[in-house]
């Protein structure tokens, strides 16, 4: 697949370089095809695209401003501009794929969604989403990440959304996703699986980038009239799964702009994972000699995931994009700088972004006078209680 | 002889297939679970290699899996041990593709073929992303068996009928593996649309809790396999004798002529059938 | 000033009609002429005004879209338009006012915001605007709100702001008002008092009420684009102090709306206050008959205050506007009616307004096929803990 | 007599004026601490009428207003207690507009005067504010007396002095009443500046917490206005005699000639001052 372009369709094994396909049980091979249809045809129809357009306007706050960081940038001498997620409608980008998905569920007839949630921000966005078509939805949730994310399960909870408690290994977020897949598998008539970020069988990592596209479009976009070089030198985004970094990505993929991912320190499958098939897909895992997948550590439940992305994988081999890590403690004193020197509150997973870049322009890792892109994926309201014992 | 060949001999003799599940590793000694099945009158034995992430199992196999990986079992280990079990049938691995991938699936498959195993399965390498898996087993001389599902379409079907080896899985239900819920007419359906495409054994899993259940299945196709049962027997504490004793309990429910009456739509399959050549052409089949 | 448009500036008495004026103590008088003069100054300063419209669009995110509640219109046969404050940043309507504020604190060379809370959300947009500006400040809580509002309380923690739990009285929102006051005529020199709503002494009811003007414009003009009749038949607005109605009125004040302002029941100034003199105005106050102040009681701290603007005051005697309550009852079961129709999860005191649309609507007071257009004034995250139990 | 001829009288006898101040109804037997305020020595009593947001006063004031309220005190009742008081020194309120204007200014002087009251404060009715109450104090005869504060204009200054009637109420800082800060040069300033536009009495109140700081004031004007100080002893238990007590060491303190050293910038305050005349056009004041 080398000769295709980066971030183009991965045709119909969904492979990008060595990483993605669909492995996946047979039982869900029908429900994998019929989604990939349907998408091909929802997203080549200019009605579903226009609806879709129209709900990310009127009802999920689209496009979201670039906000100059002016005191932070200052004291980092450089332009740091924030692509702000945090201001869509529940409060992360999660909401842009979701929307586009139940759209497509809604299309397909289906009258239940399944969704996996970490922090809870896919689950919310997935509840609120249901809540608008009127479908029902399921939410797969960790015990652990329900401790940690109480406000986004109460959340879920007014919106009517069930939120299913996972038991099962690290009772985070890769259980949850196999919690879900099982739970799809014996309702794939009815329900359609809402995967909340660039990852399971094909389509859903293409699917989930090109909904999250807008990002990187409009990002783009305001780059252009806002930077006197049309296009920043870096372009930052945090990885969980990947899709805020991938919908940014996709807008830039093209242009010289160098993509930097950023993982936590304890999740980090692109910089230490092997080669490996997880929840549906091939990419890089997080796992063991013996090829169990490991538990990742972080102190944001929505980058506590094994693995990445596999076009992720694929960018990172290819060289197009770096991944690099950053530790807990940087990402709490990032958190607050940017609260204390520009009024926002992100979310801990966005604050990885911010980490790294604050810790590669301090050690002049990033020229002075650079321009840096970051996408601010979520706001860290949910994450108030949990870092409230660290500050 | 190859898992399909010794399968196919003891199927066209007549016999409804019996083929118990033990996860491997799930607790010290449990290669005599494996000779207490043969012993009991199994037809061969599926030998879980245990993931953390088995997508496709229920909390029973979910739980023998963590069991027997928190007690440091590795695939390396199983694989040693099962070299030094002696025992009548051909064992065959289950397990998912992030193991099989770990260096190569060449690799995979030799270390099976080393310890003596005859085939495996992997539930998450479906007829798409089984292409490279394949080209190893048939390297080792290794049956990779494909599972059907009730929702697989009439031409997947026979595609998975035509590659499967050793046997072709046929999953009762839509849904994970498990005691809980019936068995339903789709599992009838399917059996008998996969023996009518296919001259290898096919065998029913998933869901087959009980002797009578196993014997209601077995006349849709051509025998079973037993996981989850057993399984929770064992993690509730029973050794091998008890497990022995309820494989046992199956093969006579197997082997008992039916005492109610046949389906009127899905007649007991006779053994010793006449399957289609493989050759010919074959039309869409037509579904319920 | 009878002779006076409605609406418009109330010239340097601050009156309007009987309300408004400036009841502080001399101390005071000198800040608030300077406020005064100052805030004429850069109202009509385009450089200003220009700064201001950069920061709510780059920054705050506005415009914020009117959304079409569709499902909700449909069960109550009615046309039903939400603007949507609740996506702005910080998550209020109280940004608005703040921004503007604070950079007029700003030009007026001060280097510290005041501000009472109640809700904690003028908390929080202040904290953030302080800190986007570089400025330090302090707030002034009840200690019963902050019980009520944990959240918030940390959100202003991280953002570096100084929360000053008050004790006297009643604990809320009136309390901390008395006990700003009394602070900055301590510290008038260096500190701005950054009003939360259209209330205190002239200049604030009148300023507040410009810079929440936005809120109506932008509406106003978004009704014209998505109405058939260019105006909708109601315009309904929840009311504490009354700022994020005062501002959507301001928008069609001038049109043949039909102006509507919901107070909690525990809290119905419009409708059950005497004209009285509190924090620094003349309207009408929740008083005994003795002239003591009676405590609010609403289930939304933001409403939890025995006055209301002055401005509204006016308004209501006028005839231009008509005051309602809603009981706590009417104002959760709409706020979780709205989560599970829309998927939006409106505050508490936004729901009031919605509370009251749904009741007019089935009770035939507002007649079937009307078009409401509804000020969601601020997102329901802050209040989950607080419905928790509700529900 | 009114109260300013009562109060300039006295000043001009070459007396420091001293006002004590009680809270309305704060606990029963209240008018024996006029009483006592009366025998120690005071030339005036300020009656609080208590108001449920004092905004001007700092915590000792609030209790003992939250107090007084919570006993069930109203204004009316506090009114009909003051009416069958009889002191030889005169007795004005301070309070809150919101209950000046409950029923109307004109209602709430006539209750006043009614009561024997011979005046009123209102701290948050300024100039601007002033008009209506104004008038009604002087239909009924009582003086309203006004606030001037350290951050006053000049222009508002020269208005203050000219408008306010019975006495000008300096306050010593930018703040609330109460006893914590000293004693500041701007509150020397303002009193001077005051003392030279105006010929009515000159009283200082906020912070006057003892009977030093007093006498060092009252170097700078005419008086002092002493609340907090009284009132925390109050709320700490103190009855009317020692409060009584208390005015009284005030009284020596005022009375006693100062053995310090005169400031150099503001030299004390003859008493029998001249003014200057009120007609006289009065430039600009030099402010620090
Ligand atoms: C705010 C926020 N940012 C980022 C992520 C990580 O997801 P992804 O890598 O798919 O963008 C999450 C996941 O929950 C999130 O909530
Ligand atoms: C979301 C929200 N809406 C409304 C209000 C009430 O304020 P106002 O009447 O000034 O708009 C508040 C006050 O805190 C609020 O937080």
């Amino acid at each position: 697949m080398s000769e295709h372009a980066l971030m183009s369709d991965p045709g119909t094994t969904g492979r990008f370089g060595d990483y993605g396909g669909r492995y996946v049980p047979e039982s869900l091979i029908p429900a994998c095809h019929e989604i990939e249809a349907a998408f091909r045809d929802a997203w080549a129809d200019p009605g579903f695209r226009d609806r879709l357009t129209t709900l990310l306007t009127v009802y999920a706050g689209r496009p979201t401003p670039l906000t100059p960081a002016r005191r932070l940038s200052r004291e980092l001498g450089i332009t740091l501009l924030l692509k702000r997620e945090d201001l869509t409608h529940t409060g992360s980008h999660k909401i842009n794929n979701v929307v586009g998905q139940a759209l497509l569920a809604q299309r397909m007839g289906r009258r239940r969604l399944l969704a996996e949630t970490g922090a809870g921000q896919h689950g919310v966005a997935t509840a609120t989403a249901a809540a608008l078509l009127g479908l029902e939805a399921t939410v797969f949730m960790g015990e652990r990440d329900i401790e940690r994310q109480e406000l986004n399960v109460l959340r879920m909870n007014v919106l009517g959304a069930e939120v299913v408690p996972v038991t099962s290994g690290s009772r985070t977020l890769k259980d949850a996703c196999n919690e879900a897949m099982r739970h799809w598998v014996a309702s794939v008539g009815d329900s359609y699986y809402c995967v909340g970020s660039v990852m399971g069988p094909h389509p859903y990592p293409w699917m989930v980038r090109e909904f999250q596209r807008v990002i990187g479009e409009e990002a783009r976009a305001q780059c252009a009239a806002e930077l006197p070089a049309a296009v920043p030198d870096y372009v930052v985004a945090c990885i969980g799964g990947g899709s805020n970094a991938a919908g940014t990505f996709a807008g830039f993929v093209g242009t010289t702009a160098r993509l930097v991912g950023v993982e936590a320190h304890g999740g980090a499958a692109a910089t230490s994972g092997r080669s490996g098939v997880l929840h549906g897909f091939r990419s890089l895992v997080l796992q063991d000699d013996d090829g169990q997948v490991r538990e990742a550590h972080s102190i944001a439940a929505g980058l506590d995931y094994p693995g990445i992305g596999p076009e992720h994988a694929h960018l990172r081999d290819d060289g197009r994009a770096r991944y690099a890590t950053v530790t807990d403690d940087e990402v709490v004193s990032a958190l607050v700088r940017l609260a204390r020197t520009e009024g926002i509150l992100a979310a801990l997973e966005s604050s990885h972004a911010l980490a790294w870049v604050i810790r590669a322009a301090e050690s002049g890792g990033i020229a002075p006078g650079s321009t840096v892109l970051l996408t601010l994926s979520g706001r860290g309201d949910k994450d108030i209680a949990s870092i409230r014992e660290l500050l | 002889m190859t898992l399909e060949e010794f399968l196919t001999a003891r199927r066209d003799a007549g016999r409804a297939l019996l083929v118990p599940y033990v996860t491997g590793g799930v607790a010290p000694g449990w290669t005599d679970v494996v000779r207490a099945y043969a012993d009991a009158g199994a037809d061969a034995v599926e030998i879980g290699l245990p993931f953390s992430d088995p997508m496709l199992d229920g909390v029973t196999i979910q739980e023998a899996s963590d069991r027997a990986i928190a007690g440091g079992t590795t695939v390396t280990r199983i694989l040693a041990e099962l070299a030094a079990l002696d025992v009548e049938v051909p064992l065959f691995a289950m397990t998912y593709s992030n193991l099989v991938f770990q260096k190569s699936a060449a690799a995979f498959c030799a270390a099976l073929r080393a310890s003596g195993l005859r085939g495996l399965i992997v539930p998450d390498s479906p007829l798409e992303e089984v292409g490279e898996l394949a080209g190893a087993a048939a390297a080792e001389g290794l049956d990779l068996a494909l599972m059907a599902a009730p929702s697989s379409s009439p031409e997947r079907l026979r595609e998975i009928a035509a590659r499967s080896r050793g046997f072709v899985y046929a999953v009762t239900r839509m849904g994970t593996t498990g005691e809980d819920g019936g068995i339903s007419a789709e599992a009838a359906r399917l059996g008998r649309d996969l023996t009518a495409l296919t001259d290898r054994p096919v065998l029913f899993g998933f869901g087959v809790s009980d002797p009578a259940r196993a014997a209601e299945l077995a006349r849709h196709a051509d025998g079973v396999v037993v996981a989850s049962a057993l399984m929770r027997r064992l993690l509730d504490g029973a050794g091998p004798r008890e497990l022995g004793e309820y494989v046992a309990s199956i093969r006579r429910a197997l082997d008992r002529p039916l005492d109610r009456e046949p389906d009127e739509q899905y007649a007991p399959l006779p053994r010793h059938r006449r399957r289609p050549d493989r050759q010919d052409p074959v039309g869409p089949l037509p579904r319920g």
